[in-house]
């Protein structure tokens, strides 16, 4: 069965669906990755798309400080992706919270509620350090297999 | 004699007891404070007599033994009266839901955050706070610390109608019952959903595909901002009030920064609010760009978003080039701004808006000539003018509707005064118009940016400004991409701020959207939501229930909807109540 | 009989079907994304995608009704692959051809749309039941215009065979034109059925999330999206059999190269109008079926009627 | 406005089909790199040896991402969390020393977190240590 793993793993590295999710951000993270999909940056070559529900997402893209009234919700959507699904956080508030640390409706980072497999800093991450995220994520997975 | 002064002389001739303590703090400003007894007749003179037909917005400060509230008024003409009262802290005040119905969102914010008793509020969702958030916490007060929520990760679930506790705890009822009526089914939409780019929840009440009431539930974006600016100095409370939003971070932060000017009293050179101006217009045009692509996105047209998006690129790289960064320029500080507009920058800039303007010019063209295009978007939302007055809509959504309400030209700030613009309105009192409004908005952004950029005067850029600003207090008024975006600051002469009050645009459009669904149909909600632009992370609060049958709305526990639900499908035959519940672990 | 299962399951059948779907909906998205000017996805895009599907963990919910969730992306794709027997791909003769067939393909064309309905409705979730009405509402709106589109050139031919329909038009060239109108309206209908953007309205992204798909995950996903990309080529090619009957007589080589051409300008075609439209409402679609299509589909059958009773003795 | 333009449907159809035959505007990016404008705020350099722990771009920076250290009379150590960082450049405006650099990289993205803490610091003696790279 070697081989079939290996086309398998071949073909979750070449087809990451990803499912947005904001978690109280204050949308500039959001409108970034929304303009990897654009024309100039266009994550499609990677087979990246944007998918509605968590039922076809691969990839959880999170953005956001985590505020208590969502963190619920972010643990639901977590809970009903299929298995092998992988969570990047993009920015800096969804890596620590940024300048939200600290305020008491916000608990900092999406590693305070769910696993977090890759982060991606900056305020906002510009789309090229997103595409530059998921890559090294895909890399990092390659190796891992 | 500005009409300022006349309306402080008709004020003091009808109230003998205001004589002199009616402040003029600057051209458009007036302050004057009074006891709470004589607070509903001056209220009431204003509204009717003195033509202050929008409430801006009512603050809430916590003044040791008792609260004190401001009542922001403004006329169409931009002269904004502020109305300061106090009462003792558990001293009911009365609602002035009946001169502005959209008063209720910032009463029910005074209600949450501050522990103000309001009579003759409608019941309703909590708001801003989580539903989670134990009842008798009130965050902006000052003696209250965060050390309450440690007790469980969120503070104890108890309260008398915690509603929907969410989590694990939940237990997982037939997801398709009805609250409002027989056969209808409640749907709901949010926090998670595509069409909406920031978190919040729609329950849609559906009579097939009808929609028959919407609930919006929001507050997943609330992070408690006005109590971290409390906690840090002015300097830090710069980059976190640009945060409040991602798409119209200079306008927060220019409002912030000419509030906090005012107080200090600094005169900000000349060249230092013509490159406020241009970024502001910089940042009008991606903002207005980006909403042409979501709405297109909304009514399934994808390649209006990827073109249009695709032109927004120039832009951003144009404001990466002058002010750092993409988003979030950290442009403005107190006393100025940051960085210069060096001459070889702007035939690069007038270059880039030039191939813009074409560009834009062909998107009219499709708005006015492309079918589906005008099918999706006319007759959809509609609000009419005298809906737009009264529920206090702003900015392109009033404007749509023949509504010349613009703050740069009503309140004029930084360099509007001497920048020739018309103010864009359109009849068509619908999605349709909000779009040709935008589009012409571009247009005039254009002329104005490349106005400012030619003949923008020398001279430095910045002034010294102190680390501790002296006492007072100020009002500022910015013209948001979204609408009119007011703060209100106070000072007590220390390093920190001792309150800001942020009121986003997208609040005061949220209680039109309610108006605008009703009885429209499912497909139209994300396009009428999309249409007032909403910036949810600007608001992160407004609740507004509507009920066509206005069946008073009951606030009902988890457990009541249960039952209720169960009975419900009894009645229709059908016995959920043996039905085995996975118990969650 | 060698020959027949050859035929059955390699050529003209199921491995062709599932490569020349792939392979059109790979040159679907490339067309649809250099239309939007950006490069769009690599050639083994629709491959990699379906190979992953099928290696993921699929969650069936716990309210759903488990037979009815499992098997409807099973019946979606058999009631595809079967329609394929019946269809003329290039020269005059389909593999199976019997008086009648012409009316089993049109239905067994309809299925794939009643599966939706049912896994839709069966996956019990808000968003996938109200998917599914929606779908069904938009099956009566563009379904009677394609039948009776199709039927025209049928009575032209004054056969319900498609394989005679095509020896017909073989015989009679030049034919085949009076049916373009025909041919618009099965078109408009094809992007009804094949629920491509101006009427994807029971899996619209930003209204209902993903329709009657909300539920599905992994290994039944892959079925229903392979089902969807195998439709689009019978239908097709039942277009390109019915409406362009032109070329039968080429040699098998150069027919198979002509029967290509003419499926993927058909492919072409939807991809533009889902690039230049917008989604309509659901009553709008409605609407616009029955008050333009429909008349004009029966139009063509009057225009045909009168072709056979005055023109061609 | 007032006038009805003749509305056809499909009216993008000429402007889309045009750029079929225009080069995609995609930059090929992970494989040719793209650089930002030469001011863009990235990743923040600090040279230790020019710092005098005046503590101002402690006091000032709005996400607490910097942390100074003293290890010696005169040498400190700067500690700056990339992950807690918002870009703002407000500390290299304060610092009195310019002691603060910013550099246009942005592609900081990280698997682990703990490898967005980076550290700088003068050993006593050595005028420049290269900074431990992350």
């Amino acid at each position: 069965m070697k081989v079939i793993d290996k086309i398998v793993h071949w073909a979750r590295l070449k087809s990451p669906w990803i499912l947005h999710f904001n978690t109280g951000a204050c949308n500039a993270c959001d409108i970034e990755i929304i303009a990897a999909l654009t024309p100039r940056f266009d994550v499609e070559r990677f087979g990246v798309q944007l998918k509605a529900t968590p039922r076809h997402a691969d990839i959880l893209v999170c953005s956001g400080p985590v505020t208590r009234q969502i963190r619920d919700r972010l643990i639901r959507i977590y809970e009903q992706m299929p298995e092998p699904k992988f969570v990047v956080a993009v920015g800096t508030c969804a890596t620590s919270g940024g300048v939200f640390q600290g305020l008491y409706n916000v608990l900092g980072g999406i590693d305070q509620a769910i696993p977090v497999n890759a982060y991606i800093p900056g305020c906002p991450a510009s789309p090229m350090a997103i595409i530059d995220g998921v890559v090294k994520l895909l890399k990092s997975l390659e190796e891992s297999e | 004699m500005t009409d300022a002064e006349t309306i402080k002389q008709k004020l003091e001739a009808k109230f003998n007891y205001l004589k002199g303590s009616v402040r003029l703090q600057r051209e458009k400003r007036l302050w004057l404070e009074t006891a709470y007894d004589k607070f509903a007749e001056l209220f009431d003179f204003a509204v009717k007599e003195l033509g202050f037909s929008f409430l801006c917005t009512i603050t809430g400060l916590d003044e040791g033994e008792n609260l004190g509230y401001i009542y922001h008024l403004a006329q169409p003409g931009g002269i904004v009266l502020n109305i300061k009262t106090r009462t003792k802290k558990n001293e009911p005040i009365k609602s002035i839901t009946a001169y502005f119905p959209s008063g209720n969102i910032y009463e029910r914010e005074l209600v949450d955050l501050l522990g103000a008793k309001v009579e003759g509020l409608i019941e309703g969702l909590r708001y801003p706070l989580p539903d989670d958030w134990p009842r008798d916490q009130y965050p902006l007060r000052k003696d209250w610390d965060a050390k309450v929520l440690e007790k469980g990760s969120y503070g104890e679930m108890h309260g008398e109608n915690v509603q929907m506790p969410i989590g694990p705890k939940q237990i997982k009822g037939p997801t398709s019952f009805s609250i409002a009526h027989k056969n209808d089914v409640t749907l709901p939409i949010g926090p998670q959903h595509p069409a909406l780019k920031e978190p919040e929840s729609f329950s849609v009440a559906l009579r097939g595909e009808k929609i028959a009431g919407v609930e919006l539930r929001l507050g997943y974006n609330h992070r408690g901002i006005e109590k971290g600016c409390e906690q840090r100095s002015y300097i830090q409370d710069i980059y976190l009030i640009e945060r409040i939003c991602g798409i119209c971070s200079h306008s927060h932060s220019t409002a912030y920064v000419s509030a906090v000017e005012e107080i200090a009293g600094l005169e900000i050179p000349k060249r230092a609010s013509y490159i406020r101006t241009i970024i502001a217009e910089l940042e009008r045009i991606h903002s207005h760009l980006l909403w042409l692509g979501v709405a297109g996105h909304e009514i399934g047209f994808d390649t209006l978003l990827m073109y249009s998006w695709r032109d927004r690129e120039a832009i951003m790289d144009i404001l990466a080039m002058l002010t750092g960064n993409r988003v979030n320029y950290g442009i403005n500080q107190i006393g100025g701004v940051r960085r210069d507009i060096t001459p070889d920058q702007v035939p690069q800039i007038i270059k880039v808006i030039e191939t813009l303007e074409e560009q834009t010019k062909y998107y009219i063209q499709l708005a006015l000539e492309e079918v589906t295009l005008i099918q999706r978007l006319s007759g959809v939302g509609v609000l009419s003018k005298e809906d737009v007055l009264r529920l206090g809509a702003v900015g392109p959504t009033a404007r749509a509707s023949s509504v010349p309400r613009d703050t740069r030209k009503d309140d004029p700030y930084a360099a509007y005064a001497e920048m020739p613009f018309k103010v864009i309105t359109d009849d068509h009192n619908d999605v349709y118009g909000r779009t040709i409004v935008r589009l012409g908005e571009l247009m005039e952004s254009y002329s104005m940016t490349k106005h400012a950029l030619i003949n923008m005067p020398d001279g430095p850029i910045s002034v010294k400004a102190p680390r501790k600003i002296p006492a007072g207090e100020a009002v500022s008024r910015y013209e948001a991409p979204r609408g009119e975006d007011v703060h209100y600051i106070k000072s007590n002469g220390t390093e920190n701020p001792e309150r800001v009050k942020v009121r986003a645009p997208t609040l005061a459009n949220t209680q039109a959207v309610s108006k605008m669904l009703e009885d429209r149909y499912l497909a139209d909600l994300p396009i009428v939501v999309a249409a007032i632009d909403p910036c949810f992370s600007c608001t992160d609060r407004s609740i507004s229930i509507i009920n066509l049958e206005n069946e008073h709305e009951k606030v009902m526990t988890w457990k009541d909807l249960r039952d209720y639900s169960v009975e419900w499908y009894k009645k229709q035959g059908v016995d959920f109540s043996k039905m085995k519940r996975r118990q969650f672990p | 009989m060698g020959y027949a299962l050859f035929n059955i399951f390699i050529f003209p059948g199921f491995l062709f079907l599932g490569v020349i779907s792939l392979v059109a909906e790979y040159f679907d998205r490339k067309l649809y994304a250099r239309l939007q000017n950006r490069v769009g996805p690599p050639w083994f895009q629709p491959l990699a995608d379906f190979i992953k599907l099928l290696g993921k963990e699929d969650v069936v919910p716990e309210e759903a009704d488990k037979k009815m969730f499992n098997l409807s992306p099973v019946f979606a794709l058999t009631a595809v692959m079967t329609a394929f027997f019946y269809i003329p791909l290039w020269g005059a003769q389909a593999i199976f051809s019997f008086n009648g067939d012409l009316i089993v393909v049109l239905y067994l064309l309809t299925i794939p749309t009643l599966t939706f309905f049912l896994g839709g409705w069966y996956s019990r979730s808000l968003f996938s039941t109200i998917g599914a009405v929606r779908s069904i509402t938009q099956l009566f709106a563009y379904e009677i215009p394609l039948f009776v589109s199709i039927l025209a050139p049928a009575m032209l031919a004054n056969t319900w065979s498609l394989s005679e329909m095509a020896a017909y038009y073989n015989s009679h060239p030049w034919f085949w034109l009076a049916n373009l109108i025909g041919f618009g309206v099965a078109l408009i209908s094809l992007l009804g059925k094949l629920e491509r953007v101006p009427f994807d309205i029971p899996e619209a992204e930003t209204e209902i999330v993903a329709g009657s798909f909300t539920e599905y995950s992994g290994r039944l996903l892959a079925y229903f999206r392979m089902a969807i990309d195998m439709e689009a080529i019978v239908g097709a090619s039942l277009l390109a059999a019915v409406f362009l009957p032109f070329g039968l007589g080429l040699s098998p080589v150069l027919g198979f190269i002509l029967y290509l051409i003419k499926i993927f300008a058909i492919i072409a075609l939807l991809a533009l109008f889902r690039t230049v439209f917008a989604r309509l409402r659901i009553d709008q679609m409605v609407e616009f079926c029955w008050k333009y299509i429909a008349p004009i589909a029966f139009f063509q059958v009057l225009l045909d009627l009168v072709l056979k009773a005055f023109v061609i003795r | 406005m007032s006038k009805k333009p003749w509305i056809h449907p499909g009216k993008m159809i000429e402007f889309v089909l045009q750029s079929l035959f225009k080069k995609p505007a995609t930059v090929n990016y992970p494989f040719e790199k793209m650089k930002m404008p030469e001011k863009f705020r990235g990743k923040l350099i600090v040279h230790p040896e020019k710092c005098i722990g005046c503590l101002i771009c402690m006091k000032d920076c709005p996400a607490k991402a910097i942390t100074i250290k003293k290890i010696g009379d005169k040498q400190f150590e700067a500690e700056i969390d990339l992950g807690k960082c918002v870009y703002c450049g407000q500390c290299v405006d304060s610092c009195p020393k310019k002691a603060i650099e910013i550099t246009p990289e942005f592609e900081l993205a990280q698997i682990d977190r703990n490898k967005l803490k980076v550290s700088y610091n003068a050993k006593p003696g050595s005028p420049d240590s290269a900074p431990d790279k992350a």
